[in-house]
C-alpha cells in the first residue's frame, strides 16, 4: 500500500508552468525573456518532478487536497509511482522541447510566438495534472483543460488545413470528454467515490455484465480518443497539421500519453485486474488494441508525408500500450509502461528530426528525401536510431519494453497477441526502412547547398537520440523508469491471480 | 387634436358631471376603510372625471384641471405617502405599515390604525389618479414621439 | 330572481365578447367591450362583490375604454377581421 | 432592527430608487444614473446580509402591517430567496455599471425612464422571490413583466412588435398562474404558501388541485420560456437594448424557474409532484425537447444575440431538467445552473452590447480577427464564457451539467445523461464557429467593415463588469462545492 | 350528469369566455383585436375568484348589524379584494398594451398583422 504524506511539490509542479502564463504574456514584445521563462519554468518543473522521485520509490505519495470541488470529492493531486513515472516523462521531455521550439519557431519566423508558449505552458500544466490526479473528476478537469489548451497549437498555421483539422480535433476530444463526464458519473452512482485506487476502484462492485460493459466502453471511448485507438485515431494524423515541435511533445508525449495513461489508469486503478478478467472487458480492450496495432502499420505504410507516416506509426504504438494493460499480467502491464517512456524518447527524436528537415529543406514528403543523409548525417543518425527502436532492435530502448511485453503475452498465454507484436515488428520495419533507405543510400544532387540545421535544434535530437540507446542498455538510468514501472505493476497486480 | 367633440352640449355635460365624480371619487376614498370601496376605486374616479374633462374640452383647456407635466410627480407623490407610513411604523420598530406603532401618544392602537389606514388610502387614491392621468396623456402624447 | 339575473348576465356577457370580437369597426369593437365591463360590473354586484363591480364600472367600462379610444384616434379603426 | 426588517428592505429601496429616479431624474438628468445605481447596490448590500443571517439563523419571516400570516401578508426570506435574491441583484449591479455608457449611447433622452422602469424590474424580481403568498407572487409577477414589456419596447425597429407579443403571451402566462391559484385557494381556502403547503397533502388526488397546478406550470412554462412556450423569447431579447437584454435575459425566466421551484417543492410535496402527479415528467420531457431544440436553433442563428436567446431556451431547459429530475442532485443542478447561466449569459449579453456600441452591429458573419485586435479583453472574456457554456472545467458551467449528469445517473434516467452531454456538443458547434472567425478569420480590407465606428476597446466602465462577470466563472467554478454545501444544500426541501 | 352541469353552469359560462379570449388573442389577425381578446380574457379570471367566492344566502362583505360578526353570513372577502389588485394590474398592462400599439403604428403603419410582417422585412 501507497504510504501518503501532505507536501505541495505536485501541486507547484503543475502551477509552476501556469504561472508563467502571465508573464509570457506580459513579455510578449522582448523574445528572450519570453522564452527565457519558457526554459526557466521546464527546468523548474522537471527538477520539482524529479525531487518527488526518490519517494515515489520508496513507496511514499506526497500528495495534496487542493480544495473540495463537488461535494465528498476533491480537488486532489497525488504523486503516486504512476504519476511520478509519466510527469517525469513529460516535464523531462518538455526542456528538450523548449530548446528545440525555439530553434524552430525562430527558424521560420513563425507568427504568434507568444499565443505559441503561453499555450504550450498551459498544455504542460495540464499533462503534469493529468498525471499527478488523485481522483477521477481531477482528471477530468485537467484531461478537458488539456483539450482546450491544445486547439490553439494545432491551429497554429491558421490555414484552412489547420483549421479543418483544429475542428476535427475539437470533434473528437470534446466528445471523448463528454463521454467521459458520463463516465464519472456513472461511477460515482456506483461507487459513491472516484478515487483511483491500486487494483481497481470498481473492485467488488456487483453489478450486471452489460452496465459493466457499457461502463467501460464509456471509459474506453473517453480515454481512448487521445490515446488513438482505432477507430477514434483520425484527429492524430490530421492535427499532423501543427508546427512540428507540437507534434512532437503534444502529438508523441503530453496528449497521445496522456490518453494511453489514462487507459492504464482505467484498467489498473478504476477497474482492475480482477472486474476485467471477470467481466471479460480485457477481450474487448485486447480486441481494439491488435486491431489497432496492425492497421495503423499497414495506414503507416501508404503515407507518404513524413509526419503523417510518423502520426499512424504513433497509433500503433499506442496501442501496444494498451496491449500490455489489456494482457492482465505484470510483465506485459510493466512492459506497456516503459512503453510510455521509450516509445516518448524514440517518437520525439523523430518528430525532432521531421522538424529539422521541414525547417531546413521545407520538405514534407518521404519521396522528396533522397540524399539527406549527406547533408544532415547528424539528424537523419539519430533519426535512424529512433527507426531502430521502434521497430523493436536492440540495443535501443524499443527493444527492452517490446521483450516484456513479449514476455508478458507469454506469461498469460496469449499468442494471438505474441503474433500480432512479431507481425507489427515487421511492418514498423517495412515502414521506416525506406526512409533510412532513400536518405543515406539513394544518389542525388538537391541538398548539396544545405547543411545541418541550426544547433539549438540539432542538440536535442541529438541528446533524445542518446537517451534512446542509454535507456535501452540500462532501463534503469538515471530515471530508474524499469523500477518505477514494476513497482506499479505489482500495486497494481498485488492481490490479483487469475 | 384639440377637441374629441366639437358638440357644445358634451362639453357642458362633461363640464357637470366631472366635480360630481370627483366628489364621490373623494367620499369613496374616505370611507374606504369601512365601506365599500377605498384608495384605489376613488383614485380611479377621480382620474376618470380627469380623462373625462380631457375628452370633453379638449387637451390645452382641460390643463387647468390637472397639468401633464403633474402626473408622474403626483403620482409618486402618493405613493411616498404610503411608503412615509410604512416607514414610520418600521422606524418604530415593528413591521412595515404596522399602524398601531405610528409615533402619536394619547391615541389607542385601533384608532392608530384606523387613521393609519385612512392616510395611506389618501395616498394610494392620489396615486392611483395621477398615475392613471399620466398614461393616458402618455398614449395622447405617443403620437408625437413615438 | 337572483340566478335568473345571474343567466341573463352571463348570456350578455358572451355576446358582447363576442360581437366585440366580430364586428368588422375597431371603435365599434372598443364600445363593445366597454359595454362588456359594464356587464361584468353588474355581474359583479349580483355576485356579492359591490366594490369589485364598482371598480371594474370605474376602470373597466370607463378608463379602459377611453384608453382605448385614445389609442384608436393615434391610429387606425381599419381591420381586415 | 435591521435583521429583521431585512426582507423588507430590499424591495423598498429598489422601489423607492425607481420613485426617486424618475422625480429627481425629471429635474436634473444627471441624477438619475447615479441614484439607480446606489440603490441597486444598497440592495445587493442588503441582500448580502440577508443570505448571511439565513444561513446561519434559518428563515426570517416578515408580516406586513403586522398581521400574521396566513390571514396576513408574509415576506419570507429563506436561504432559496436569499441566494435568488443576491444572484439577481449581482448581475443586476454589474449590468447597471456596464449601462451608462450603453444607455446613454442607444437611448439618448430615454435615460431617466429607463433606470426608473428597470429598477421597477427588480423590485418586481425581489418581490417575487420573497413572496410569501400565491397572489403577492402574482402582483410581482406582473409588476416585473409589465417593467420587461416596457423594457423591451424601447429597442430597435421591430422591438415594439416583440415586446406586444411578449406581453400577450405573458398575460396569457400570468392569467394561467392566477387561475391555477385561484382553483388551490377554492381547495384550500389559503393563499399562505406555507399555509397552503401543510392543506394541500391530504388534497393532492382532488382533480381541482391537479387542475390548478397544471394551470399554474403552463402559466410558469410560459414566464420562464420553457419549450415549446418559448417562442416570444428569441425576437423580446434580440430586438431589445443592449442593457434590457443583458438585465432580463440572465435573470427574468430564472425567476420563472424559481417560482416553479417555489410551487412544486415548497407548496406541493415533491413525492406528490414526483409520484402521483404526472407534473415532473412532463416538465422533464419538455426540458429535454428545449436542450435540443434550443441549441439546434442556436446553430442556424446569423446574429448573435438572436443565437444566444435560443440558447438560453436550451439553458432553461437545463433548469427544467434539473426541476423535473425531482431529486435533491437535480435541485442542487437547477438552482446552481441559474447561478452559473445569470453569470454565463449575462457576460454574454454584456459582450454583445460592447459588440454594438463598438463596431454597429452583432452578425456573426461580420466578425473577424480585427475585432481581436481591436477588442482583446471583451474577445478574451467572450472565449472564456463560451468555454464555460460548452462546459469545460474548471469554468462554472462544467459543474451544473456534472450535478445534472449525476441527478440523471440517481434517476437511471438515460435520455437526461445523452441529452445533456449531447448540448455541450451543440453549445461547441455554435460557440467555436464565433471563436473560429473572432480569432482566425483574417480581416480583408473594405470588405464587411459596414461601419465608420472606431474598432477599439470599450471603456472601462463596460469592460469591467464584462471581465468581473467572467472571472466570476473561473471563481464561481472553483468554489462551486463551497456553494452547493455551504448555501445549495440548506435549500433542498424536506421530502425531495 | 345533468344536475352536475347545472350547478356549476356559471362556471361554464366562464369557461366559455375564456376560450373566447384565448380565441381572440391567438387567431385574429389585428392588434386591437387581440388585445380585446385579451382584456376578455383577463376579466374571465377574475370572474372565476369573484364567482368562487360567492354562495347564496350571504350578503356583502359589510357588517351588517342585523346579521352580526357570524363569517357564514358574509361572503368571503379576500378574493374581492385580490381582484381589485388584479384588476388594477389589467389596466396598467392595457395601457402600456395600448402605448405599444401606437408605437407599432407610428413605424409600420399598420395594425394588422399580415402587412405588419410583409412590413417588418
Amino acid at each position: 500500500m501507497v504510504e501518503q504524506y501532505t507536501s505541495n511539490i505536485p501541486f507547484l509542479a503543475v502551477a509552476v508552468s501556469l504561472g508563467i502564463v502571465p508573464l509570457i504574456l506580459l513579455s510578449s514584445r522582448w523574445p528572450n525573456i519570453r522564452e527565457g521563462w519558457t526554459i526557466a519554468a521546464s527546468v523548474v518543473k522537471f527538477g520539482l518532478v524529479l525531487s518527488l522521485l526518490p519517494d515515489a520509490l520508496a513507496n511514499k505519495a506526497a500528495s495534496i487536497e487542493i480544495l473540495e470541488i463537488s461535494p465528498g470529492i476533491t480537488l486532489a493531486l497525488k504523486a503516486d509511482p504512476l504519476g511520478v513515472f509519466f510527469a517525469l516523462i513529460a516535464s523531462g521531455l518538455w526542456v528538450f522541447t523548449s530548446f528545440y521550439s525555439i530553434g524552430y519557431v525562430r527558424g521560420l519566423d513563425e507568427h504568434k510566438q507568444t499565443r505559441y508558449f503561453a499555450s504550450f505552458a498551459v498544455c504542460l500544466s495540464a499533462t503534469i495534472g493529468i498525471a499527478f490526479s488523485a481522483n477521477l473528476l481531477t482528471f477530468l478537469i485537467f484531461y478537458e483543460i488539456l483539450t482546450v489548451a491544445t486547439y490553439p497549437l494545432v491551429i497554429h498555421k491558421e490555414t484552412p488545413v489547420a483549421i479543418s483539422a483544429g475542428r476535427k480535433y475539437l470533434v473528437y476530444t470534446l466528445t471523448a470528454g463528454v463521454v467521459l463526464i458520463a463516465a464519472l458519473g456513472w461511477t460515482y452512482q456506483l461507487k459513491g467515490s472516484l478515487d483511483f485506487v491500486p487494483g481497481g476502484l470498481l473492485d467488488g462492485v456487483d453489478v450486471p455484465q452489460g452496465t459493466m460493459t457499457m461502463l467501460f466502453l464509456l471509459f474506453l471511448c473517453g480515454v481512448g480518443v487521445k490515446a488513438g485507438i482505432m477507430p477514434l485515431h483520425s484527429w492524430l494524423p490530421a492535427a499532423m497539421a501543427a508546427p512540428t515541435p507540437v507534434s512532437a511533445l503534444l502529438h508523441a508525449v503530453a496528449v497521445v500519453k496522456s490518453g494511453v495513461f489514462g487507459v492504464m489508469r482505467v484498467v489498473g486503478f478504476v477497474f482492475g485486474p480482477g472486474v476485467m478478467l471477470k467481466f471479460g472487458l480485457n477481450d474487448i480492450l485486447l480486441a481494439f488494441a491488435g486491431g489497432t496495432i496492425l492497421l495503423a502499420s499497414i495506414l503507416a505504410l501508404r503515407e507518404d508525408n513524413l509526419k503523417r507516416r510518423l502520426a499512424y506509426s504513433t497509433v500503433g504504438h499506442l496501442s501496444y500500450i494498451v496491449l500490455g494493460a489489456a494482457l492482465l499480467s505484470p510483465g506485459s502491464f510493466t512492459g506497456g509502461l516503459l512503453h510510455i517512456a521509450t516509445h516518448a524518447t524514440m517518437k520525439i527524436t523523430l518528430f525532432f528530426c521531421a522538424g529539422a528537415i521541414y525547417v531546413n529543406v521545407h520538405k514534407e514528403n518521404i519521396s522528396e528525401l533522397d540524399g539527406i543523409g549527406k547533408a544532415m548525417p547528424w539528424t537523419m543518425a539519430a533519426f535512424t536510431i529512433g527507426a531502430l527502436g521502434l521497430a523493436g532492435i536492440p540495443p535501443v530502448n524499443g527493444f527492452s519494453s517490446k521483450w516484456l511485453l513479449a514476455g508478458g503475452a507469454l506469461e498469460v498465454g496469449n499468442t494471438v497477441a505474441l503474433t500480432i507484436l512479431l507481425v507489427s515488428g515487421l511492418l514498423n520495419a517495412g515502414y521506416f526502412f525506406p526512409i533510412i533507405y532513400r536518405a543515406f543510400f539513394k544518389p542525388s544532387a538537391q541538398f548539396e547547398k544545405y547543411r545541418e540545421a541550426s544547433p539549438l535544434m540539432v542538440m536535442p535530437i541529438l541528446v533524445t537520440g542518446l537517451l534512446s540507446v542509454l535507456f535501452g542498455i540500462w532501463p534503469n538510468l538515471f530515471l530508474r523508469f524499469y523500477d518505477l514501472s514494476s513497482m506499479i505493476a505489482m500495486s497494481v497486480f498485488g492481490g490479483f491471480h487469475r | 387634436m384639440t377637441h374629441f367633440s366639437e358638440s357644445p352640449i358634451i362639453v357642458v355635460v362633461g363640464r357637470l358631471i366631472a366635480p360630481f365624480i370627483q366628489l364621490f371619487g373623494l367620499y369613496v376614498i374616505f370611507h374606504g376603510h369601512y365601506g365599500p370601496g377605498g384608495g384605489f376605486q376613488g383614485g380611479a374616479m377621480l382620474a376618470a372625471s380627469f380623462l373625462l374633462i380631457r375628452l370633453c374640452v379638449g387637451e390645452e383647456a382641460s390643463q387647468m384641471h390637472f397639468k401633464r407635466s403633474l402626473g408622474a410627480p403626483v403620482g409618486i407623490l402618493g405613493a411616498a405617502v404610503f411608503f412615509g407610513i410604512g416607514l414610520v411604523t418600521m422606524g418604530a420598530g415593528g413591521y412595515f405599515l404596522d399602524y398601531s406603532l405610528l409615533p402619536f401618544e394619547d391615541v389607542s392602537a385601533s384608532k392608530l390604525r384606523f387613521f393609519g389606514i385612512l392616510v395611506v388610502e389618501i395616498g394610494i387614491g392620489i396615486a392611483v389618479a395621477a398615475t392613471l392621468v399620466a398614461i393616458f396623456d402618455e398614449l395622447m402624447g405617443g403620437a408625437d414621439n413615438g | 330572481m337572483h340566478w335568473k339575473l345571474e343567466l341573463i348576465l352571463l348570456v350578455m356577457l358572451l355576446l358582447t365578447a363576442f360581437i366585440s370580437l366580430k364586428v368588422r369597426d375597431l371603435l365599434a369593437a372598443v364600445v363593445m367591450l366597454g359595454v362588456f365591463s359594464f356587464v361584468v360590473a353588474l355581474l359583479f354586484v349580483v355576485m356579492g362583490a359591490v366594490d369589485v363591480g364598482f371598480t371594474e364600472a370605474v376602470v373597466g367600462a370607463g378608463v379602459t375604454t377611453v384608453l382605448y379610444i385614445v389609442a384608436l384616434f393615434h391610429s387606425t379603426r381599419e381591420t381586415t377581421d | 432592527m435591521i435583521e429583521h426588517n431585512l426582507p423588507v428592505l430590499v424591495p423598498l429601496i429598489l422601489l423607492f430608487g425607481a420613485l426617486s429616479t424618475s422625480l429627481l431624474g425629471s429635474w436634473k438628468r444627471a441624477l438619475a444614473y447615479p441614484l439607480a445605481l446606489a440603490s441597486v447596490a444598497a440592495a445587493l448590500v442588503i441582500a448580502v446580509l440577508g443570505l448571511r443571517q439565513t444561513i446561519s439563523a434559518g428563515a426570517i419571516r416578515y408580516y406586513l402591517g403586522g398581521w400574521a400570516a396566513p390571514i396576513g401578508i408574509e415576506y419570507v426570506l429563506d436561504p432559496l430567496s436569499a441566494f435568488m435574491l443576491t444572484v439577481v441583484l449581482a448581475v443586476a449591479v454589474l449590468v447597471f455599471v456596464h449601462a451608462r455608457t450603453v444607455v446613454a449611447a442607444e437611448l439618448q433622452g430615454r435615460t431617466v425612464p429607463f433606470y426608473a422602469v428597470a429598477l421597477l424590474l427588480l423590485t418586481g424580481f425581489s418581490g417575487i422571490v420573497m413572496a410569501g403568498d400565491l397572489f403577492n407572487l402574482y402582483v410581482f409577477l406582473e409588476i416585473s413583466s409589465l417593467a420587461g414589456y416596457a423594457l423591451i419596447a424601447v429597442g430597435e425597429k421591430p422591438s415594439p412588435v416583440a415586446a406586444f407579443r411578449y406581453l400577450l403571451v405573458g398575460t396569457i402566462g400570468a392569467s394561467f398562474y392566477l387561475l391555477g391559484v385561484g382553483f388551490i385557494y377554492i381547495m384550500t381556502g389559503s393563499l399562505n404558501i406555507a399555509d397552503v403547503a401543510k392543506i394541500l397533502p391530504a388534497l393532492v388526488r382532488e382533480p381541482p388541485v391537479l387542475v390548478g397546478l397544471i394551470f399554474i406550470v403552463v402559466g410558469l412554462a410560459i414566464k420562464m420560456a420553457l419549450f415549446p412556450l418559448h417562442g416570444w423569447l428569441p425576437d423580446a431579447y434580440t430586438y431589445a437594448p443592449s442593457s434590457s437584454s443583458a438585465l432580463i435575459a440572465p435573470i427574468g425566466t430564472k425567476i420563472g424557474a424559481y417560482v416553479l421551484l417555489r410551487i412544486l417543492f415548497f407548496t406541493f410535496e415533491p413525492a406528490a409532484v414526483r409520484d402521483t402527479l404526472p407534473v415532473a415528467d412532463i416538465i422533464l420531457g419538455l426540458s429535454l425537447g428545449g436542450i435540443l431544440f434550443g441549441s439546434i436553433m442556436a446553430i442556424a442563428q446569423k446574429e448573435l444575440k438572436r443565437m444566444l436567446a435560443y440558447s438560453s431556451v436550451a439553458q432553461i431547459g437545463y433548469i427544467g431538467l434539473g426541476i423535473g429530475l425531482a431529486n435533491p442532485l437535480g435541485f442542487v443542478g437547477a438552482v446552481l445552473h441559474v447561478l452559473n447561466h445569470a453569470f454565463m449569459k449575462g457576460g454574454l449579453f454584456l459582450v454583445a452590447g460592447n459588440l454594438r456600441l463598438q463596431i454597429g452591429h452583432s452578425t456573426i458573419s461580420g466578425f473577424d480577427d480585427s475585432l481581436r485586435k481591436a477588442m482583446p479583453w471583451t474577445m478574451a472574456a467572450f472565449a472564456l464564457f463560451s468555454l464555460s457554456m460548452i462546459g469545460i472545467p474548471p469554468t462554472a458551467g462544467f459543474f451544473s451539467k456534472w450535478y445534472l449528469v449525476l441527478a440523471g445517473f440517481e434517476n437511471s434516467n438515460w435520455i437526461a445523461i445523452v441529452v445533456i452531454l449531447a448540448s455541450s456538443l451543440l453549445n461547441a458547434v455554435y460557440f467555436f464557429r464565433i471563436l473560429e472567425k473572432v480569432y482566425l478569420k483574417s480581416s480583408k480590407k473594405g470588405e464587411g467593415t459596414d461601419s465608420n465606428l472606431p474598432r477599439k476597446e470599450v471603456n472601462t466602465s463596460m469592460l469591467a463588469p464584462t471581465i468581473v462577470l467572467a472571472v466570476g466563472l473561473l471563481v464561481l467554478g472553483v468554489l462551486n462545492a463551497v456553494i452547493v454545501t455551504e448555501i445549495i444544500v440548506l435549500m433542498i426541501p424536506s421530502g425531495l | 350528469m345533468a344536475e352536475y352541469f347545472l350547478s356549476y353552469y356559471t362556471y361554464w359560462f366562464i369557461f366559455a369566455l375564456t376560450v373566447l379570449g384565448l380565441y381572440g388573442m391567438l387567431v385574429k389577425k389585428n392588434l386591437v383585436k387581440k388585445l380585446i381578446g385579451m382584456t376578455i380574457f383577463q376579466t374571465s379570471v377574475i370572474i372565476f375568484f369573484v364567482a368562487s367566492a360567492s354562495k347564496w344566502n350571504a350578503t356583502i362583505p359589510v357588517i351588517d348589524p342585523a346579521i352580526g360578526t357570524d363569517p357564514s353570513g358574509y361572503i368571503n372577502p379576500i378574493p374581492h379584494t385580490l381582484m381589485l389588485t388584479a384588476i388594477v394590474v389589467g389596466v396598467a398592462t392595457i395601457g402600456l398594451a395600448l402605448a405599444l400599439l401606437m408605437s407599432i403604428y407610428h413605424r409600420y403603419h399598420t395594425l394588422d398583422e399580415p402587412h405588419l410582417l410583409q412590413r417588418m422585412k
